[in-house]
């Protein structure tokens, strides 16, 4: 592990009670939308990202509005910390027209451009090539804009994955690929299938790169390194591969209880859970609990009136079935 | 006699063959400890071990590859690619490299390896968890195409797959995977090629494949009340292709519609009814009829979905429509 | 007017389009400094320099993943993927990501690029580096299709392809690239989704693409002097396809004919014999038949190619018989 | 670079005529076959090795007659290394039914099972996991075969690469990969599009693999490195991959006279061509120079034998187009 070698942008406290609010935003989305599969309001399947918030708040809390998120299925985490607002993302899990996308791309794909969040991607590793092509855009066009593609640790093993990363080296390309290593394939470790230890960043000299490894459950350090790679990034001197150490709390889809894992490796990692962690720091920093306790309470008021308005959008139609393959709105393959 | 589901049969074929051959392994992932992510291969690891059951890291060209290496050097592997939609993260190692490695070696190499793999839509997955690919393997020359539509055809198919000396790509509908039947004890072999007529009418053949038998044969149900009386035949598998049964079932009714959970274009509907209209044209007394999923992309949300894939209602409004135009 | 070989006509019509448009940008293998390795790029990297005209690694998805990033922020690339053999390595890239993205997406995103490859048999190239991929991406849901048979048509589909704001899979024939044609200088700018009718005749509709196009004009002068008339349509664009033209010429011949250079199963042969037969069965005056590659792999000896692949003599004589039957 | 631990075994002065050899035949086939490209009696493509022979004869010699090679499309080398004989090779070039695939697989897919030659592969990549399977299958059965896959400089940015030496390396599979490094994919230099100088040996870490690399033009150094590696195989110590590097002093391909490539490099290369360096080498330890005439000569009189056996075939007609795209002999894809 090789530690950035620029000075990171310094934080005020302001910034770091968004960074609180953001994981907590995330965090309360994550357990309503697992209540509302319960009640079967959510069909289909659903990654949730309870426990790897800090990765997700502390990137997006580094980039600029223009930069670009592509995120993985597991990505509800992801579109929020960019800014995208609640209702649209959980009417989307429910299927409801005024989802992000009127339910035509479900949980594994939310995408909003305005946000930059551009697209969350379902096959293994398909999205780090594509965002190769965004930065190879940004660079061409001269824009200053960066992209941030996220991925699990059980993606590094899948030929998109080198393509991708050989690619972004030698075209030197401002993209930031982020593996968030929470330690497990979907029910098999990734340590017995993956030939080294770090699975990104042993795998960084193969590209020219650094070797970076950073605590996924802590914010502060999630952003500093962030901060360092997007602007290496932005000021052309090329991608990064992040290693962030992280764990899910839950299963790894709705399906999945996740009881595969040993109960002390689940408790040692939820000991570490990055919301009271930062909880904690921010006490120390002085911030007064009823600050942090008012943020909580305004954000669960949100995720209800999120919940509610999500709730009450139409179940789309035939109209919206046939709109949209093609660019000219519509799904004509004939005259 | 056992109640058995679709997903308990998968792994009663399996590990019949496995039990009578010690060529047959398995790998893919998650099919071991996990039993695998449809639960299709519970209790393998346990009887069989980990040598012969074995999880990969999520590597489908290696998962594939390795399969197609084995195969020619003596064993019979099983390789699971979990949701059909992965097979174009490894399309090159089925197309370039399975399907036509014998017929380059002019018959030096032999692949007996079965590519079992979860097929289709009605789980509200959306666009990329959701596809029907049996189209892409029929394209295809040199790979057998299998498509069972109840626990029993699992069990036979899959044994019959298993032994065949060629690339067996063996799709099961997800939307199946819970659907029950009695299933006899003790071992079942079926046949790979042989469509089944499941009903009998005199008025339109209606051909079904894999989760879309359940809904012709409710179709048909409904049609009969309505005073129109279907043979329905399940292809069961579409390489090889029995093309005498359906032949002559159309022949028998004059009228063909095909039931395809496909995207419009080039499906196995297209080709029979390409078939019937060159060897069987003057036996038809009416256009021949494709029910398909519209050539779009599914959608995620079920509202969306249900109204994409054809749904018993639309098979029989479009029948009844037809065949009183 | 200028005497242009078809590949001459590619870096033609792509360099027009670069000429009017910076956002166009093209990549792929040995695209730059070789010019190609079909030599259908020479002298853009000259004209456009090396930031437009990217050589790339053998990493096809990378190359497509790259198109595809580019086209969703603002550019217009052209990727080339060398042979169209190699669609099955990266076939995630366009049959998953590409084609699907717009409509998951609820239309945010637009994807304005092309893919260009060379297709066909014809060279002796043997399995992996001969076939024709026009129906693999016909079947897929959000690609366009186009196939040019001849050099004018290059340029103005190329063009049309490059400001079409979808992907489009543009398919080289590489048994055509040195067939040569007189073609008008300035800006040349055709239509997708347009058939052409090449020659009328009263008697049957034969249907073709690409390469085929000029081995069916040559049948029907054949056949003509036999007393069958043929109209022969050259369809052009797959997707979006013409049906209005073929169902109008099928109609009016009350036979149809197609020609595919592609193995048996499930090409667009059978998807327009289907479209027919459902659209146009009561103005069908005899069986439809498809002439094709049999379904088995592409081999390499010359002498085993040429029976492969539908040659004007096949066409001829299947005509005929079924004419005459 | 690091040097193979065990001590190389001793190899005897017959031995190291046999290398000589095998080399000469090598060099003296590809130029037949280049002259019968020339009076057009080879149609299609194919692709010379010719400045590459001793790599193909040093592992020819390490292998047991039951270990297998997979090659790529620049596979005549390999194939006539193992002891497939010419007529079969030169025949198959031509397109005739005594051809070794009959004509039906052309120049890029020569595949002798008989002689351990499983397949020449013509999509860049594939036969890597390909080879895991056969060297899978070594270890599942308790056979001591090892699988010896072959590959060039420009085949290391591919997905299938990365999958299949991640793969080998946690199955510990009995597989030696050998990467072939002539400095150029087609028309295009390897190093102008890869992240990493040796584009193999600087990857091998991302595997938990050894770094090894061997002069490719020195067939004693790199009968060594293979023996060592194919003993690791046999022993069940895992996987290796091993850089060679070497120069194709031709075009790529038959369409390609190579003229983008500097002179001095080509002349730099020739210089330290295989054949008269092993030449020299047997000189100094003493073989006479008549014996290695004599070798050339018997070769070259082989080398007329099987052209004029080759052009003697018969074309292949309608019965062998139909054969075996199935196990049964034929090619019936319905009853
Ligand atoms: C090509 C491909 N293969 C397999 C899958 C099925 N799959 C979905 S998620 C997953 C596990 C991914 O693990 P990891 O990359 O660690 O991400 P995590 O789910 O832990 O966030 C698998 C195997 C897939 N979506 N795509
Ligand atoms: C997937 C794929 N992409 C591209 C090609 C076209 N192609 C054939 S050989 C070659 C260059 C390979 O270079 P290298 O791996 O160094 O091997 P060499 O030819 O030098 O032996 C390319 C690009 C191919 N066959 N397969
Ligand atoms: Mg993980
Ligand atoms: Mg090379």
């Amino acid at each position: 592990m090789t530690t950035t070698k620029t000075a990171p942008p310094a934080m005020d406290l302001e910034a770091k009670l968004d960074l609180y609010r953001c994981q907590v935003e995330l965090r309360q989305f994550e357990e309503r939308a697992y209540d509302l599969f319960l009640e079967n309001y959510v069909k289909g399947t659903s990654h949730l990202g309870i426990g790897q918030e800090a990765i997700a708040a502390g990137f997006a809390a580094a980039m600029k509005p223009t930069d670009w998120t592509f995120a993985t299925y597991r990505g509800h985490n992801h579109t929020l910390a960019r800014g995208v607002p609640m209702t649209p993302v959980l009417a989307e899990l429910m299927g409801r027209t005024n989802g992000l996308m009127a339910g035509k791309g479900g949980s594994m794909h939310l995408t909003s451009v305005e946000h930059g969040v551009m697209g969350s991607y379902a096959i293994i590793g398909a999205h780090l090539p594509i965002a190769c092509g965004a930065a190879w855009s940004a660079q061409y066009r001269g824009t200053d804009q960066v992209a941030v593609c996220f991925f699990g640790d059980g993606s590094v093993n899948i030929g998109a994955f080198h393509e991708a990363l050989n690619f972004a080296a030698i075209w030197k390309l401002p993209v930031v690929f982020v593996c968030e290593n929470n330690l497990w394939m979907e029910y098999t470790r990734t340590s017995e299938v993956t030939a080294v230890e770090n699975p990104a960043a042993d795998r960084a000299a193969a590209y020219g790169l650094e070797s970076i490894i950073v605590d996924g459950n802590d914010v502060d350090a999630v952003f500093e390194v962030a901060a360092t790679a997007i602007a290496r990034a932005r000021a052309g001197e090329g991608p990064s591969m992040i290693e962030a150490k992280t764990y899910r709390h839950g299963g790894h889809s709705r399906a999945d209880p996740g009881k595969y894992r040993p109960d002390e490796e689940v408790a040692e990692w939820k000991a570490k859970d990055p919301i009271p962690r930062y909880h904690a720091r921010l006490l120390d920093l002085g911030v007064a609990e009823e600050v942090l306790v008012k943020i909580v309470t305004e954000v669960a008021a949100a995720v209800d009136v999120a919940t509610d308005e999500a709730k009450a959008g139409a179940i789309p139609g035939e109209d919206l079935l046939m709109k949209d393959v093609w660019a000219d709105g519509g799904s004509s393959w004939r005259n | 006699m056992a109640q058995l589901t679709f997903r308990e049969a998968i792994a009663r074929g399996i590990a019949q063959e496995m039990r009578r051959d010690e060529s047959v392994v398995f790998l893919g992932e998650d099919v071991g400890a996990a039993g695998g992510v449809f639960k299709g291969t519970v209790g393998l690891l346990e009887e069989f071990g980990g040598v012969r059951v074995r999880d990969t890291p999520i590597s489908e060209q290696a998962i594939l590859g390795a399969a197609m290496g084995a195969s020619m050097t003596g064993l019979r592997p099983i390789a699971e690619i979990m949701f059909a939609d992965f097979f174009a993260v490894c399309w090159d190692i089925v197309v370039n490299e399975i399907a036509k490695s014998r017929y380059m070696t002019n018959g030096q190499m032999t692949f007996p390896l079965v590519i079992r793999s979860g097929n289709g839509g009605g789980l509200r997955f959306g666009a990329q968890h959701s596809q029907s690919v049996e189209n892409w393997a029929m394209m295809i020359p040199g790979l057998k195409v299998v498509v069972p539509s109840n626990a029993l055809d699992v069990i036979g198919l899959m044994a019959a797959s298993i032994r065949d000396d060629d690339p067996v790509i063996f799709l099961e509908e997800k939307a199946l995977y819970s659907s029950k039947m009695e299933v006899p004890d003790g071992e079942i072999l079926d046949q790979l090629g042989l469509a089944k007529v499941l009903r009998q009418g005199g008025d339109a053949t209606v051909v079904a494949l894999g989760n879309m038998v359940p809904k012709a044969l409710l179709a048909a149900e409904e049609l009969a009340l309505a005073g129109i009386d279907c043979t329905v035949v399940d292809v069961r598998s579409l390489v090889p292709l029995d093309t005498a049964t359906i032949l002559r079932e159309v022949s028998a009714t004059g009228r063909l519609f095909t039931i395809e959970e496909n995207p419009r274009l080039c499906g196995w509907g297209a080709e029979l009814s390409s078939i019937v209209s060159e060897e069987a044209f003057y036996d038809l007394d009416g256009p021949i009829v494709r029910i398909t999923t519209p050539h779009i992309p599914l959608p995620a949300a079920d509202a969306l979905e249900d109204l994409a894939i054809p749904s018993v209602e639309r098979i029989v409004t479009t029948v009844t429509k037809s065949m009183n135009a």
